[in-house]
């Protein structure tokens, strides 16, 4: 981190160069019209000054057609500025189908990272070189604000709500990472370091950490932890090639109905197993809610998944992902559960 | 211009010298005096709010300073912010110049319901001990702005009482805005039209309406956030159903506006001394007129720019950025036609338009900064970072205290008959204008590295703004000090101000300086407005 | 200067003016006022309407002679309007009699209407649908709507049960604060009764009377709004 | 009321028919309730109130006679809370069909108070 005499941070991802113009441009006019009111007012104040005590000058009204200029001509700059500061916010939000996912968590006063070859680290975020990559955010508790300086980009980081940006490191070194938006007492200290390495740096970094090993794995054993083999092994439902199947399920007032095994089945039936009872087993299961912290239940899903082999890949979700839409009045789509088709091979 | 004779001021009963006794100032329903019972509120909470901002600047001296912990220091942003914005900003010049003129400018003798003002400063001391007992039993850390879920559901500190607080002097700015409009439309007096009205009502009439139409939306956002702290339930708290975005909304639908609120009257003080101290009457008097309401108007379209990356749609951010450049224009439209006032004038340098010539300089940086923060594309980067700090006090310390400070000056003579110290007023108008740029103009380049808001410690490479904006609030805080000292001096030693010290235009210079209880002994007939060419100059 | 004009106004017309502009611009306040919980309402509804359908069928369950509370409270207020604005209208007479029966009336109608609140606030509490610490516990017959609902939307039912909570909490306190309003018109009606009792009220000088009789049509004005955004979500 | 001059007065007649008016108007907005008319019930209850609203504020509140700044300090306060409905619910409704965490909130305490 050098410390000289910066004016500008280092540009370090593809739109920090268009942001840094835009800038440049506004800089531009800025001092064109600072200089512009400096210099009559110093100019008139000098050349007008008070001669004499008695001095009465000459009343000017004003000139409509002086006042049209300057309404028409700042409202034309100011369309400019709206366009192309429009043009780069919109690409901003658009990122390409191919970007790497990573999933980011902003909690009190630090933030956890997730990427999806199941690595994950603290307070920082190993990106390769070249590859664009799309954050998902959001928060377990207050709203924060995941900001990179260097890449020009931030965005809020609100709890219920997934939101997302994406950039393309372009090049290599160590940026800072910044909570921007106020999070409580130790809002200065949640930050962060962006290590922006060389493909191979990355992929060495990536393999560097044993501990890292994709979530089924990490779920197989939170599988076996909490005891959850000694049921499904043979008094409750067998969960082989349960993921994406129909289910019979009883619901609390006795209605029966066919489910079909999503993610959202399948984290409600961790948390709130008694809300659907599949057919033919009793209601014994207990509720794993105050137990799993949220990247274990990802996990185990990802591990029930594993066992029937299937993986999900979502459609692009959009700028910010915020609450559901409800479907106001039309019918309820039953194959379009929130959960289900957004991807989650972590 | 009836101009009434010129009468020694000690042998009228002036509406200082008619009564003495406490109950005569504190069940006052004179508009003056109730000014002046608001001036000395307002001057104190100016004091709390800026010791607050001293001790922040001399914490971000050294990058990890240990001269407040990170609580403290969040307290401290809160209650600077708190003060600041609620108790100083927004009510200063309406209530205290706004309060003394809007009567005497247009010829009336009071307001229209002098009971009502009454009320809104009783209100207003009553908010203002609300919040600084919850500064003395531990303060807010919440920021001015309360955001939730942070302010409902995470703080433990003294949110509740702070938020009573602000509510209750919500309804004091709404009554002083209700008692402007209803006065200015029904009390003017004979042959005073609306065109004819001096800028600075204008100014009033736009505050006017910003106050009476979004103060009600703040005060039911902070009572929301109330009740959902003390019931538990999610109106705003996401982990209980709640959407946070929908604070942001309707918190930001008042606290927009809410800076209109403080720079329009700004605005309406720079017509008036910029056109006494060139001798000229305004150039595009309907313009600027209008542009005040314009400002007031749009300004109530723009809210959600405080929200671009807030997780907003997309459709938001490019409706509310197209919106927010739109309101810059009125504003451009002023700027130009004040410098336009000074052309061909005949313009004296004395305090207030030093005063004011430096409002015309820092609100055109702050104006062009905040088209920095309306284009989508850099508020990407810029916001909330030391940018949006450098750019809304440009407007607020360099616009609106600048103004107040010169309107202070102007009317001193009016309000207690006594002319300050001319040489000391320009010193300080110069400490204020090398203190402030030195403050604040490194703040944008701090800002561009992307230095964060709020921050107690900060990365190495920033110290070197750091200090140069420390130097400079040291400076802005002696700026700030010395009219108080010179002004309180000029109360028993000052010398006596005639009807009109300045030779200025308007209604309230006809009358006699303090004017008497009834501001005019026979109601005035109104002329032309800056009739400077009427005038006579021989006798200065 | 007679007391009938205050010193700053010039003559009778001036401050009656005045006067209405000003409670005019209160009343505007008053708008944005309970514009703000409107919009919170708006928001919610476009976000959860499941959960606003079902709070709306619960708190419109409170049923007497097979008319809606809310659409009894409605009626309440509409005679009441009726009944201020005659009062209004004799006071510009001078028939002080029938100002005072009037605005008993009215008193009789605004306490009632209060006693409808009270009632149904009674009934929701036995609902168990009063949110708050630990008070929000709908019995069974809501539950189990509610988890139909769910079942229906194919959401889990708990994030149902809050979204519902969250329309009881707009519900009270939109409510709660028109109630507010009424005990304030209440208080100033009665103030008003006693003045006309005294002879106070002259057809000159009876600004007093129209000023709370547009406060009242106000309050009267904003139920109207609540029955069809509380009572009536379909 | 502007003057207390007579002719602003107006007949109990009209009273009376106005407040007939408006008890039909909420018969008719709670037996409309009972249709289930989609998306058009929420219009048609709000239209209901907003007539029902006119009629209480140009007959009840004498606006109808009363000076144009009268209908203007009116119209204001109803335009800006359209401003902030409008402006609000717009940007909510325009958001991308993104999905609420709450379903599947990252939490590891789902709070149930």
């Amino acid at each position: 981190m050098d410390t000289g005499f910066q004016l500008f941070p280092r540009a370090a991802s593809q739109i920090a160069g268009q942001v840094d113009a835009l800038v440049l441009f506004l800089i531009g006019i800025s001092l064109f019209f600072t200089l512009l009111i400096f210099g009559a007012i110093l100019w008139f104040i000098i050349r007008y000054r008070r001669r004499s005590p008695g001095e009465r000058p000459k009343q000017i009204h004003g000139s409509t057609a002086l006042e049209l200029t300057w309404t028409i001509i700042p409202l034309l700059i100011t369309v400019v500025m709206f366009a192309w500061g429009a043009a780069i916010f919109v690409k901003a939000h658009h990122p390409p189908d191919d970007a790497m996912e990573i999933f980011v968590i902003g909690k009190q006063w630090m933030w956890k990272i997730q990427h999806p070859e199941g690595r994950r680290e603290i307070n920082a975020l190993h990106v390769p070189l070249g590859q664009p990559v799309k954050l998902t955010l959001t928060s377990q508790d207050v709203i924060h604000d995941f900001s990179i300086p260097a890449f020009r980009l931030k965005q809020d980081v609100v709890p219920g709500l997934y939101t997302s940006e994406w950039f393309v490191p372009t090049r290599i070194g160590e940026y800072h990472l910044f909570c921007d938006q106020y999070c409580g007492a130790k809002h200065a200290e949640m930050q962060g370091i962006v290590y922006v390495e060389s493909p191979a740096d990355y992929q060495h970094w990536l393999a560097g950490d044993p501990s890292a090993q994709p979530p089924s794995s990490a779920g197989k054993k939170l599988f076996a932890m909490y005891g959850c083999e000694s049921c499904h092994g043979q008094y409750g439902p067998t969960l082989a090639g349960l993921y994406g199947t129909p289910v019979q399920v009883t619901d609390e007032h006795g209605v029966r109905r066919t489910v079909i095994a999503d993610e959202a089945y399948l984290r409600e039936s961790i948390l709130y197993p008694s809300v659907k009872i599949v057919v033919g087993y009793p209601n014994r299961m207990p509720s794993f809610k105050s137990t799993l912290s949220e990247e274990q239940v990802l996990d185990l899903i990802e591990f029930i998944k594993s066992l029937s082999g299937a993986a999900v890949v979502g459609p692009y979700q959009g700028p910010s992902l915020g609450p559901a839409t409800q479907p106001t009045d039309a019918e309820p789509k039953i194959n379009n559960p929130p959960f289900a088709n957004y991807r989650t091979n972590q | 211009m009836a101009s009434i004779p010129y009468i020694p001021e000690y042998t009228v009963e002036t509406y200082l010298n008619e009564r003495h006794t406490v109950a005569s100032w504190l069940l006052t329903k004179d508009h003056k005096r109730i000014a002046v019972l608001f001036m000395i509120s307002i001057t104190v909470l100016f004091a709390i709010g800026g010791s607050a901002a001293v001790v922040m600047r001399l914490q971000l001296l050294t990058p990890h300073s240990t001269l407040v912990e990170a609580e403290t220091y969040n307290k401290l942003f809160t209650l600077h912010g708190v003060v600041m914005v609620f108790f100083f900003l927004v009510p200063s010049i309406p209530a205290t110049l706004g309060n003394f003129l809007v009567p005497l400018m247009i010829g009336a003798r009071d307001l229209a319901f002098p009971r009502i003002n009454l009320a809104s400063w009783y209100l207003y001391i009553i908010g203002s001990t609300l919040a600084l007992t919850s500064l003395i039993l531990g303060g807010v850390d919440t920021g001015w702005t309360f955001y939730t879920p942070y302010s409902s559901t995470f703080s433990n500190t003294h949110v509740i009482l702070a938020i009573t607080g602000v509510f209750i002097v919500g309804f004091s700015s709404i009554f002083t805005g209700l008692n402007f409009i209803v006065t200015i439309h029904k009390m003017r007096c004979p042959g005073m039209t609306w065109f004819r009205l001096p800028l600075f009502i204008w100014s009033m009439y736009a505050t006017s309406i910003i106050f009476v139409l979004a103060t009600p939306v703040l005060a039911i956002t902070l009572a929301l956030v109330a009740l959902e702290r003390i019931l538990g339930v999610g109106i705003f708290d996401p982990a209980l159903g709640g959407d946070p975005i929908l604070f942001q909304h309707l918190f930001w639908f008042y606290s927009h506006p809410a800076v209109y609120i403080m720079i329009l009257p700004g605005m309406g003080v720079i017509s008036e001394l910029i056109t006494c101290y060139s001798r000229k009457s305004p150039f595009g008097y309907v313009f600027i007129a209008m542009s005040s309401l314009a400002i007031a108007v749009l300004g109530f379209l723009v809210w959600a720019h405080h929200m671009f990356v807030a997780g907003i749609s997309i459709y938001g951010g490019l409706v509310f950025s197209m919106l927010s450049f739109l309101v810059a224009i009125p504003s451009a439209i002023k700027v130009f036609n004040w410098t336009s006032t000074l052309y061909k004038g005949s313009i004296q340098l004395d305090t207030p338009m030093l005063y004011a010539l430096g409002f015309i300089g820092l609100f055109t940086i702050g104006g062009l900064t905040g088209l920095f923060l309306a284009t989508l594309g850099v508020d990407m980067h810029v916001h909330d970072t030391y940018f949006v700090i450098a750019h809304f006090h440009y407007i607020m310390v360099g616009g609106a205290v600048m103004a107040y400070m010169g309107g202070l000056h102007f009317w001193w003579p009016k309000i207690t008959g006594k002319l300050y110290p001319e040489v000391w007023g320009r010193v300080a108008a110069a400490i204020l204008f090398l203190g402030f740029n030195l403050t604040f103009f490194p703040q944008f380049i701090l800002g561009y590295l992307g230095m964060p808001r709020r921050y107690y410690a900060y990365a190495p490479e920033f110290q070197v703004y750091n200090v140069m904006s420390s130097c400079g609030a040291s400076i802005l805080a002696i700026g700030y000090l010395l009219p108080f000292f010179y002004l309180m001096w000029s109360l028993k030693y000052g010398k006596a101000a005639g009807n009109n010290p300045f030779k200025a235009a308007g209604l309230e210079w006809t009358t006699a300086s303090p004017p008497p209880k009834h501001n005019f002994l026979k109601t005035p007939i109104a002329g032309e407005p800056y009739a400077y060419h009427e005038m006579d100059f021989s006798d200065v | 200067m007679s007391d009938l004009v205050a010193e700053q106004f010039d003559d009778l017309a001036q401050q009656t003016e005045a006067d209405t502009l000003g409670m005019w611009a209160f009343l505007a306040t008053e708008v944005l006022f309970f514009g703000g919980m409107i919009c919170g309402y708006c928001v919610y509804r476009l976000l959860y309407f499941t959960a606003w359908h079902r709070g709306s069928l619960v708190c419109d369950n409170f049923r007497w002679l097979g008319v809606g509370s809310g659409g009894w409270n409605t009626a309440v207020l509409l005679t009441s309007s009726l009944t201020v604005a005659i009062g209004v209208r004799a006071a510009q007479l001078g028939q002080n009699r029938t100002l005072s029966i009037m605005l008993s009336l009215t008193l009789i109608l605004g306490i009632a209407f209060l006693a409808i609140k009270a009632a149904e606030y009674t009934h929701e509490y036995h609902e168990g649908v009063v949110p708050g610490y630990g008070v929000f516990h709908p019995d069974d017959e809501i539950s189990a709507d509610l988890r139909h609902d769910a079942a229906q939307m194919h959401m889990s039912e708990v994030v149902l049960r809050r979204q519902f909570q969250l329309f009881w909490v707009f519900y009270f306190f939109m409510t709660g604060v028109h109630a507010l309003h009424m005990i304030v018109g209440i208080g100033l009606f009665t103030w008003l009764l006693i003045e006309t009792r005294r002879g106070r009220f002259t057809p000159q000088k009876h600004a007093p009377v129209e000023l709370m009789g547009l406060y009242w049509h106000f309050v009267d004005l904003v139920w109207i709004f609540l029955l069809p955004l509380l009572y009536l979500v379909r | 009321m502007m003057e207390t001059s007579k002719e602003k007065i107006d007949p109990i007649g009209l009273y009376l028919l106005i407040y007939f008016i408006l008890l039909l108007l909420l018969v008719a907005t709670l037996s409309a309730a009972r249709f289930d008319l989609g998306p058009w019930n929420v219009v048609v209850a709000l239209a209901i109130g907003v007539i029902k609203a006119l009629l209480v504020i140009l007959f009840f509140m004498h606006v109808r006679h009363s000076s144009r700044l009268t209908w203007i300090f009116a119209g204001a306060a109803f335009l800006w809370l359209s401003l902030l409905l409008g402006l609000t619910l717009s940007e909510y409704f325009f958001r991308s069909s993104h999905y609420t965490t709450e379903s599947t909130a990252p939490y590891t305490q789902n709070v149930d108070r």
